[in-house]
């Protein structure tokens, strides 16, 4: 058991990498347990992704050398400097690799039988755990190299995703070449930023970097280039365009995942700003680039969200709005990161706050998606002028969508109420006027939502979807899972955050820490 | 000056790279762009490595008394030009489809998803 | 339009395409002592088969270079790496087990520079053939869709 | 109007790359190579093979590469799938 865990890392990459390779060869002899085998190759790395969890939260920030003759030895004898491929996990690591085994598993069970008249079968397993191990790969990795190969890796498949269904119409591949364009640029300006720390300090390991770095003019461009591409990857405004057209080409479960696939990126502009360049660069004016960042996300998501009619577009444009929360929670405890008073007041409060919003907003942006999902699989269309009395005979997937939009309004009982009341709290404190655009964003999403039920669920039952009925159980079980931890998290918020989302917190804040787990302490 | 002639040729092709990218209206002249910019972040990598008056850090046959060259971008610059063949092989796949579907592949025209 | 190029170009290209693919071989197989490796070493071989499908068209190739057949090559490759990847895992994930063992490529190399023996480098060299492997089929099956595809674009502008 | 927010913003980006390129340290003079020092010195030594750059590349970060094969592994399955017939 020790034994296992002292490797999770490597297998928790190792086995869907795995996996991966056989499918081509396993998909040939028979297509009908193909779903199953990754359904289960999943639901192992899930398991392995929990146990590490729990490791990590009782004692400290996990380690793994790959190749070395020790899993914990990161010098060699005699150096200062790391030579290998680090895996350094620390709490806020793990926190999103829960939420990346929670969305790829639950993506696995829903294809089982949305993906049905598919063909081609193989190759979308194979790109959908290849798209889970990048993501892990980019929380996981200690070495900012490793982390542009893992980006690259994520960003070809969703792209490879996307463009999936392009043997039908021509929207798929269009919207796969923009996403391809933005996610080329951003992997090639994080390998010229790695070329700049390279050059200058001759290492790769972000913690050694980190303790090296002297803030000479190349590492502010460094960190500029950093900061704007993974935000233009993370989908914040003024480069989100190709959000709505990736979010609502790609099929309905890989939309899940790419969602959490733009918040992987979210978590390495986190990591950029905090672990590697923390108090040195005067955080107030980062700190207020990001919160601009994230009001105007949320203000210009939320707007061109009311005036959509397709379903799943109105959705991405949601997903952009959200994003701008999580933005304007960290740029406020980044902005306030130099004087502790003001961050033990409210900075580490607002931190908590949208740190705990990137799992809600995981939990219920995947779990609308899905319901568009299963909408499309039963009346074919996701335009909502279409659509129209859907609630009498799918009644499951309304009382999903009804959980769904309540969560992402931010209505009390459930996780998207907990996490918002937390940032609007402490985004108060720190300047009123934010959070009140905050909440009247968040009445605009509830606006807007209500109309989408309207349109879709209520008035008279059509004559063209009468013998529509209810979606396939596998889709069902992953819908069903998806509310239930919505509603677990609303329930029971302070649970979650003070053993999940503080210590995330904690290890982003204190990069003494996070070095002295590397460097041993020089 | 001289010193950094190399990084001023990286920041020409990028620029070269990003002008293309932006002004052109060809699929395939921004997969040209792309791998026009890619190239230059390569040949960044590889003139970081660089020691004045050394040999290739291979032992077999190596001349005698000679420093060695820093390996570390060359390992890196491989790994990124392979990523490089896959990104560019796909993007050209994607353009062919469009062709495939839309007839043309004039940004202009290709813009469905207007809204 | 037939659109297999002249004689000469054939004639040749049936003389040397063996050459290049045993030179590719070379380069993988002595990837740990000379220049080289498995991706330059799988990449000029997949230059052999470019030229085989440039000469004679993805059809006339089609009963040397099987697409299935690519594609069970490049799976074996990839799950040979990742196989010795795994193996290591008594230490580590990627340690390096075989490398000074005295057993299959086992020895140790002179200190300093030498003429090279090519029974040394542990995993490296077995590495290199499968990372060759991989990147082989990989190009190969890259080249052949992508010159099926992109022929019927050209039916798709006169309909 | 659209075209001379880029052309601005492509301006801004080269004189950025300049700066970069004009503040990095002189070519062919490496001010710090701790790292790639302790390669030369021991790959030999631990690995047995000649090529430094091939040790680099599959022992001491093999892990990259098995990220890079995968890459290569993902574009060719991407490719295949967009080549393939729709369903029947």
């Amino acid at each position: 058991m020790s034994s296992i865990l002292t490797h999770s890392p490597a297998l928790v990459m190792a086995l869907p990498l795995l996996a991966a390779f056989l499918t081509p060869v396993v998909g040939r002899f028979n297509r009908k347990i193909l779903g199953w085998f990754i359904s289960v190759i999943l639901g192992l790395t899930l398991g392995i992704t929990i146990l590490m969890a729990i490791q990590i939260l009782t004692n400290g920030s996990m380690i793994y050398v790959f190749g070395g003759s020790e899993a914990g030895l990161t010098l060699p004898s005699g150096y200062t400097v790391p030579i290998r491929i680090i895996f350094h996990i620390d709490a806020m690591g793990i926190f999103m690799g829960l939420i990346t085994a929670v969305v790829s598993f639950l993506a696995a069970i829903y294809s089982l039988s949305f993906m049905q008249k598919e063909s081609g079968l193989e190759k979308y397993y194979a790109l959908l755990l290849l798209l889970a191990t990048g993501m892990f790969g980019m929380e996981f990795t200690g070495d900012i190299f490793n982390f542009f190969v893992f980006l690259e890796i994520a960003s070809i498949s969703s792209v490879a995703l996307i463009a999936f269904r392009s043997t039908l119409s021509g929207e798929p591949a269009e919207a796969g070449y923009k996403y391809m364009v933005v996610s080329s640029i951003s992997a090639l300006m994080v390998l010229f930023a790695v070329g700049l720390f390279y050059g200058q300090y001759d290492v790769l390991n972000m913690a050694t970097i980190a303790s090296v770095m002297q803030f000479t003019q190349l590492d502010k461009i460094a960190l500029i280039l950093l900061v704007t591409v993974l935000s233009m990857k993370a989908g914040s405004v003024p480069m989100h365009m190709w959000t709505p057209d990736a979010y609502s080409e790609a099929p309905a479960a890989i939309t899940m995942v790419l969602v959490a696939a733009s918040q992987a990126s979210l978590y390495a502009l986190f990591r950029v700003s905090f672990s590697l360049y923390n108090i040195s660069l005067n955080t107030v004016t980062i700190g207020w680039i990001i919160i601009i960042l994230g009001v105007l996300s949320m203000f210009i998501g939320v707007t061109m969200a009311i005036i959509q009619k397709d379903i799943k577009r109105l959705m991405a444009y949601h997903a952009i709005s959200q994003t701008g929360y999580m933005l304007l929670g960290v740029g406020v405890g980044l902005a306030v990161l130099a004087n502790p008073v003001a961050l033990d007041s409210f900075g580490i409060k607002a931190m908590e706050g949208s740190i705990f919003h990137i799992m809600n907003h995981a939990m219920y942006k995947g779990l609308l998606f899905l319901t568009a999902g299963a909408l499309f699989y039963r009346t074919g269309t996701r335009d909502l002028n279409k659509m129209g009395g859907l609630a009498n005979n799918m009644f499951y997937t309304t009382i999903f969508f009804i959980i769904g939009a309540a969560a992402i309004a931010g209505i009390p009982p459930f996780n998207g109420f907990a996490s918002k009341l937390i940032i609007y709290e402490s985004v108060y404190k720190f300047n009123p006027l934010l959070s009140i655009i905050a909440m009247l964003v968040s009445i605009l999403t509830l606006a807007s939502f209500v109309k989408v039920f309207h349109s879709a669920f209520l008035g008279p039952k059509l004559e063209q979807y009468k013998k529509v009925q209810e979606v396939p159980k596998s889709m069902l079980f992953a819908m069903a899972t998806l509310a239930c931890i919505i509603v677990l998290f609303g329930l029971f918020p302070d649970v979650i955050v003070k053993n999940l989302v503080h210590p995330a917190v904690m290890a982003l804040i204190n990069q003494t820490n996070y070095t002295a787990t590397i460097l041993g302490g020089i | 000056m001289i010193g950094n002639f190399p990084y001023i040729a990286v920041a020409i092709l990028i620029g070269l790279g990003v002008y293309t990218l932006i002004f052109k209206k060809n699929l395939i002249k921004i997969a040209i762009g792309i791998t026009l910019i890619e190239s230059g972040a390569n040949l960044f990598l590889i003139t970081l490595g660089y020691r004045k008056g050394a040999v290739a850090p291979i032992y077999t046959q190596a001349p005698e008394g000679m420093t060695m060259v820093l390996p570390t971008p060359q390992a890196l610059t491989l790994t990124s030009i392979v990523i490089g063949v896959a990104t560019t092989a796909l993007i050209l796949s994607i353009a062919m489809i469009i062709y495939k579907k839309y007839g043309t592949i004039n940004t202009d025209e290709v813009r469905r998803l207007k809204e | 339009m037939k659109n297999e190029m002249s004689r000469i170009v054939r004639t040749v290209t049936t003389l040397i395409y063996g050459f290049i693919i045993v030179y590719g071989f070379y380069v993988i197989a002595h990837g740990h002592l000379t220049p080289g490796g498995g991706f330059q070493g799988g990449a000029i071989a997949a230059s052999a088969f470019a030229l085989l499908v440039v000469t004679y068209g993805d059809q006339g190739v089609k009963d040397f270079l099987k697409k299935d057949i690519l594609s069970l090559v490049e799976s074996t490759g990839l799950v040979l790496f990742i196989a010795f990847a795994f193996f290591g895992l008594g230490v580590t994930f990627f340690y390096n087990f075989m490398a000074n063992s005295g057993g299959l490529f086992g020895n140790s190399a002179i200190i300093g520079i030498n003429p090279g023996d090519l029974n040394t480098g542990g995993i490296i060299p077995i590495m290199n053939i499968a990372v060759g492997l991989e990147v082989l089929a990989a190009l190969g099956v890259i080249i052949l869709t992508m010159s099926v595809g992109s022929k019927n674009t050209k039916k798709k502008e006169n309909s | 109007m659209k075209k001379s927010i880029f052309a601005i913003a492509l301006v801004f980006f080269v004189a950025f790359m300049l700066v970069a390129a004009f503040g990095m340290r002189i070519f062919g003079e490496p001010t710090v190579s701790e790292m790639d020092d302790y390669y030369i010195q021991n790959a030999q030594a631990e690995t047995g093979a000649n090529n430094v750059v091939t040790t680099i590349v599959f022992d001491y970060r093999g892990f990259d590469t098995l990220g890079e094969a995968t890459v290569l592994f993902t574009a060719v399955l991407g490719i295949t799938a967009l080549f393939r017939e729709a369903a029947k």
